[in-house]
């Protein structure tokens, strides 16, 4: 949006106080428009990476339990390569942008591709290593060499920005969980529950420092309500029959006749 | 005029600021309080992993070890309060307490299956029964534990199923039956505890439906006598 | 609403646990039912004073600038008059109540009636000596003496009371003020409008220590304006002609030509 | 597993616990400064009362005396505030520092019946214009102040009238007429800014009003000479 | 079973089917009823004109004469509606019953300068004043047209003015005077007639400003005596 | 003039203080049957308890007393409402009336596994079926308490398993799928009663969910010629 | 001046008018549709009763013909909205058609198990698939169908072991699974939709656990052969 | 199975984001019509101040020629609309449609003293008055131009009596008293529409207060000749 076009006649009408005034103004508008520019910027930079986040944990979600490794690793690595290039085509530039400013003023605008962006992260780590990956292993992705086009620049990962992809993270690894389930595999399903457990009981011990973080508080809570259904019914299931013979169901032989009950 | 106005409106200001100040400072035992408070949480929680029910008593040991603390951030509290103006500032501390209330309920369950005593429960943060004894649990935040109790053992009944311990929704029905008819018996008034009483209807059909489960799998253990016996 | 009927038959069953839980919560009751009887009681006084305080106010509205000194008393006595009996047979009894509690904790019974109360009072006083009455003038009607019936007993006014109880009073001086206009005496409202200035400039010394102050501070800015508005328009009139041709036409003279505009 | 997570997030705690610290600090000396400004405010009240118009320069005295006391609290907030966490922390003293650019607008409007200068505002709390030579004050706010500063003078115009002085409110309906010129140019996507310039439309209106019935009355001063030059 | 269900279902469908058809068939009836109003209304505008209050027999006339065809419409209601259910359907007609009750009033004001009988409304309009006699206007809804009538004199007297009538203001002022004595004497319960009658102030003060310029300018008529009667 | 004005006024204060009075009034009665209600209710509770399907006969024998109270009770409450505003007050025992005929259908599935006559449910609290006949119960609040009677015997089918009694979810089943398509017949205007209805269709769903799991395991009762009866 | 203004505005009154008549046309041909609606819904919920399943055909017949009548109103409607106009009366018919369309799938997918073509789903009821063919389907409603089909169709999973039919609830798994995968295409704005598909994903999850109940008691037909062409 | 679905899932996820593309590409053209509105505006305010009325002729050719700039982005918008769909997507434009419809409406008024014909109006914007010719202004947005027209004018009433010109206010007065007979004509069915249209009553009230003013102090233009004619 151009903002340039109230050229103004009264510039030329000498010395009145409205002059003086809609000088002043013309002063301002500079101001404002040049910080709008930027965040309309960011604003562009951070929907791209939302977009392209989803797409990253969209294709994670192919991943079932039990699969073979070269299945496993064909995911990861579309995933990992998909990362590297958001972070070379989208958060080098926004560290650019943010160079000599106060990162704090756009963070409205970079919150939300930057919070998807780690959920993603961190589902990718999830899935790779069964942990939670650390802030500052998230870190060490947002310093950036200077290449042919860009010069060097570090963004620093406000530890909120942090807590609240991680939080996101629980619906994703609820999914993850359902899914599976659906698929008939169970045993990652009790994996993600204990999992989604303890980052519950990590998170309680913050109280209210973060607004944001209270909303998202209830989300994992039910993310995690709905694991645990879901373990308590196959728990529950699985207990009609003894697990050697489950496991059989399970793998399909299926030739199990009624008397068992 | 003005000169009346303004004397009477600058004494007044000075007696409320000092009022802020003390506000101020109740405020600042009750974040100590609540910290303590989510950490005994925190430890709590952790009946509901998988290993949980097993290491019982060591959780409930360290969390009564961190009610100790509690006892002092409550004797700093009540320091604070001039005589007969717990109620001008009670809202400050009235959300830690119940939930305090439900924590000490939670461990006092955990241990004995009983419904904790209002005077054990009192004791435990170092307070009073009754307000003629000094820094008092008001009764109203004491049953508002209850009730929230009663949702986190709604919620641990699932778990303990997942855990494979099947006897635990058996006992949890009952004692949230036997609850619910103490509650009936209330008159509530009060607007916040009757709403989480309709909450609590909801629990006890949760476990109800554990129960259920089980016993429709011939899960449920044989030897009910027990049980009849604790909900007549 | 009696609460004693629910008497149960599991008493007699002997110890089973059932029988413990409701125990406890037996006792539970009657702590209840004593402290709900008690703000029921105290809810009933508040409100008889609400009613009683209402009517003094309306009574006081009579007043008329220009008044003879016979008619403004009269006025005043039968307000003083009523305001004596709501002391006598509700604050007293109200006192007594209170004796051993903490008062704060019946406070959200007691406040209703005690603000529209102190309302009154000071509408009173201002219409009596056309100032603002302080808390320690009000603190002194609280003292009780023992009478036949009822024993000696104090209560203190809280001074939030005592100030929502003055805010209110802003809302009453301006109808106070329109009324006059209404009936053509001008000169009260440009008193009431300084009264109400340095009310409003003395509250604004407070922050948000009381929240309920907030709201009525609004009122009470609203209520400014409404005087300022109206006494604005009484110059901007009473400009149109000489003052002192002014004062005849207010005297009804009214023999003025069209010719001096 | 538990162990990492659990070691991640005490880290992360003690780090959130910190910042935490130094909002309580923050909100400690905001608090002080939102009371030197409600002390302010009360001085310049007073231009509204019947004399107050007559007492303009021992006002707006007593105010800037006042505003020495900002400069050394603004001094104390900017003490404690990291570099390049301005806009963390800002929420915490946006309003007050509105409230104090609305101010010191109010006093250079009484006694030069100009529009404040950005720089001789900052100046007057003690900050910056720009935020590369340090604490500085934000334009939004410094904007929000001014559309603070067309409320009150539209609701001088009625008081001065009421006082008899015929000649502000023309003043003021000049002021304000390119006081809007102004803001129609900036191209505003802040909400709140945005709501508050079409109150602005209002105060204009009101003011308009009032000349209006001075007009009508023949109460305008009659040498409008200067006025047409002001909004032209 | 299932039989005696499906037939006890099917008679409980046939009433509710009637009732919804019953409502219906109100609304097309309020509809009709909607829009002779607004005609009535359109009709009487035609007094704030500057010719209006010279053609004022006139306009009553034809106002009147819309009123004929609402008798017939509040007959069509009324036959409707089943013994004991007025207020169960009130709400349809409740609005247009409260513009009614202030158009009957405005006629009765302009012809004989006097407030309407609660009986003389009711009649215009087919209806009874109370519930024993058949269908009735509900009380509340007559004082809600007369807080509306008193908004419409008020705007009249300004326009009376510009007409050249000075007559007029005074006589709506004195009206409005006893209207809002009269008023005062209700402890009004509900909230909409609560707030109406704080309009109702306003409305009155309006028109004592009219009275007020005519006076200072000496166009009051001399002869004041028809309103002293008036208001004593 | 005034004094017309002011006789007209009082009479119309008069005609408002009694219709005051009269909401007192009707609070107070209806204050009383929501206790009643509520020791009803608590009696009946009992069924979901292992014990409770073999009391049958005993509780609502209990209930049906209680509901002597309620008849005295309506008495009252009807005494006081004049002739044609049924629907003036009727707010004011809506809620409890709902709760009231859902108890009555209740305790007659208890005893007859029947659908409640809407007479006899009437006649229950002593109140009439058709307005004509005097104080009656409105259609939709009988409705109302037929939904809230879904909801109940949804969590009376899980309880009864846990009894071991597996007849009676099939009961339930087929009852509540009757009832279901009697809903069905209706063409529901009525907002609340709508919402009600969509919650009928969770609690069908979970019944069903139980008889499934019945027959799943071989549980469900091999004579189901009488269910078949029930649902054709 | 007058007249033309008049005249002007006597123009817009018809043309007013004329929309206005249009949409109570409208609601009145909607009405009927919907309450045909309700019938087809009635019969077709006759599958979850015992002997449902096997009286599919008949249903599905008796569902078609009243499906005829659809037709009718469809063109009733179609022809009363004018060229251009369709999204602006879109909202009155929005949610009967989402109804009709889940219907029209419930019906395809019983008789042939396959997912309904959107044309075949538009021709049901007499409407086009493309807006540019005439009156059409909103894609939106046809996609907000199919997730109500897939609530029906779990619900049915259960009823159908209720009846003792083993096969469907596997053809539901691989029919429900494959629309998932389908609506996990589309990136859905809207909202309700979005919602609506969230909840797909548990009737999927419930239809997987009736075929693993079967599954672990070698209830599941062997021959699976039919599923797995299904799913791939 | 699982092939066909995902084809035609394939096909509805294309058509799902060519709308979501259209929807971006409306709201970019928008973006610019709007701030040529705001321009437009800009320079017509300029009527309120003291020279204003004075340039009228200038003011209203540079407006005019800022709409040429309009039709061009009604050009590049209405090209976008798919035939048919203009009310799925009105939403987009419908507010500034509104702000453009009163700003033409006041051109003509400044230069013509009449209210502009809906047809001169959607050209001025380059739109057409009947769907059926093209790309239109819908009716209710060119009656809510029209009425923001109003509250306009009432505000121009209060400063052409401060610059002196006491015969705007009268023409203004009967220019609004026809616009509110006009509307009293419609039966505004549309929510926004009929709150507007108590806002006109308002502004009609104001200028009748203006006009009073004059005509009580002499200031009314004698020659009304032109007047009555206008309001017969
Ligand atoms: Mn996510
Ligand atoms: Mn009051």
């Amino acid at each position: 949006m151009s903002t340039s076009t109230s050229i103004e006649p009264e510039v030329d009408h000498g010395n009145s106080k409205k002059t003086e005034v809609v000088n002043k103004f013309r002063e301002f508008q500079s101001d404002l428009d040049g910080k709008h520019d930027k965040h309309e910027r960011l604003v562009k930079i951070s929907r791209d990476v939302t977009i392209e986040s989803k797409r990253i944990i969209f294709l994670l979600h192919r991943y079932r339990e039990g699969m073979s490794d070269t299945e496993k690793n064909k995911i990861l690595e579309e995933g990992n390569q998909k990362m590297k290039l958001i972070q070379e085509n989208k958060f080098h530039l926004m560290a650019i942008e943010l160079k000599n400013e106060d990162p704090n003023q756009f963070m409205r605008a970079v919150s939300p591709g930057l919070q998807e962006y780690l959920e993603a992260l961190s589902f990718y780590h999830y899935l790779e290593k069964g942990l939670l990956i650390s802030l500052n292993e998230v870190q060490n992705q947002f310093v950036f060499n200077s290449s042919e086009k860009l010069e060097s620049a570090t963004f620093k990962v406000p530890a909120e920005e942090y807590l609240l992809g991680i939080a996101d993270l629980s619906g994703e690894l609820m999914r993850l969980a359902i899914n599976n389930i659906t698929a008939g595999k169970f045993d990652l399903s009790f994996k993600v529950c204990e999992f989604l457990q303890v980052l519950l009981s990590s998170f309680s011990l913050f109280g209210n420092t973060i607004k944001e973080l209270n909303r998202k508080m209830t989300t994992l809570q039910q993310s995690l309500r709905k694991v645990e259904n879901a373990c308590y019914t196959l728990r529950v299931r699985g207990c009609e029959i003894p697990t050697h013979i489950l496991a059989d169901v399970i793998a399909g032989s299926g030739k199990i006749s009624e008397q068992i009950e | 005029m003005t000169e009346t106005i303004t004397e009477t409106f600058t004494e007044l200001h000075e007696f409320l600021a000092a009022e802020q100040q003390l506000r101020e400072d109740i405020r600042f035992v009750v974040k100590d309080m609540e910290q303590t408070t989510r950490e005994i949480q925190k430890v709590l929680q952790a009946i509901h992993q998988p290993q949980g029910l097993k290491k019982v008593p060591e959780l409930c040991e360290s969390a009564r070890k961190l009610f100790e603390a509690v006892k002092d951030q409550t004797k700093n509290l009540s320091d604070k309060i001039p005589v007969n103006q717990y109620y001008k500032y009670h809202d400050h501390w009235k959300f830690v307490f119940q939930k305090l209330m439900f924590l000490a309920a939670l461990i006092v369950f955990l241990e004995s299956e009983n419904l904790i005593d209002r005077s054990v429960a009192a004791e435990l943060i170092g307070a009073k029964v009754n307000k003629e004894d000094g820094f008092h649990v008001d009764l109203e935040d004491f049953l508002m534990g209850l009730l929230q109790l009663a949702s986190e053992l709604s919620r641990l009944s699932v778990n303990a199923v997942i855990a494979g311990d099947y006897n635990k929704p058996l006992l949890i029905s009952a004692f949230l039956s036997n609850l619910e008819s103490g509650f009936r018996l209330l008159n509530l008034k009060n607007d916040a505890l009757r709403k989480r009483f309709d909450a609590l209807k909801y629990d006890l059909k949760k476990v109800e439906e554990v129960v259920y489960d089980l016993s429709i799998r011939g899960l449920k253990p044989k030897d009910t006598s027990v049980l009849t016996e604790l909900t007549n």
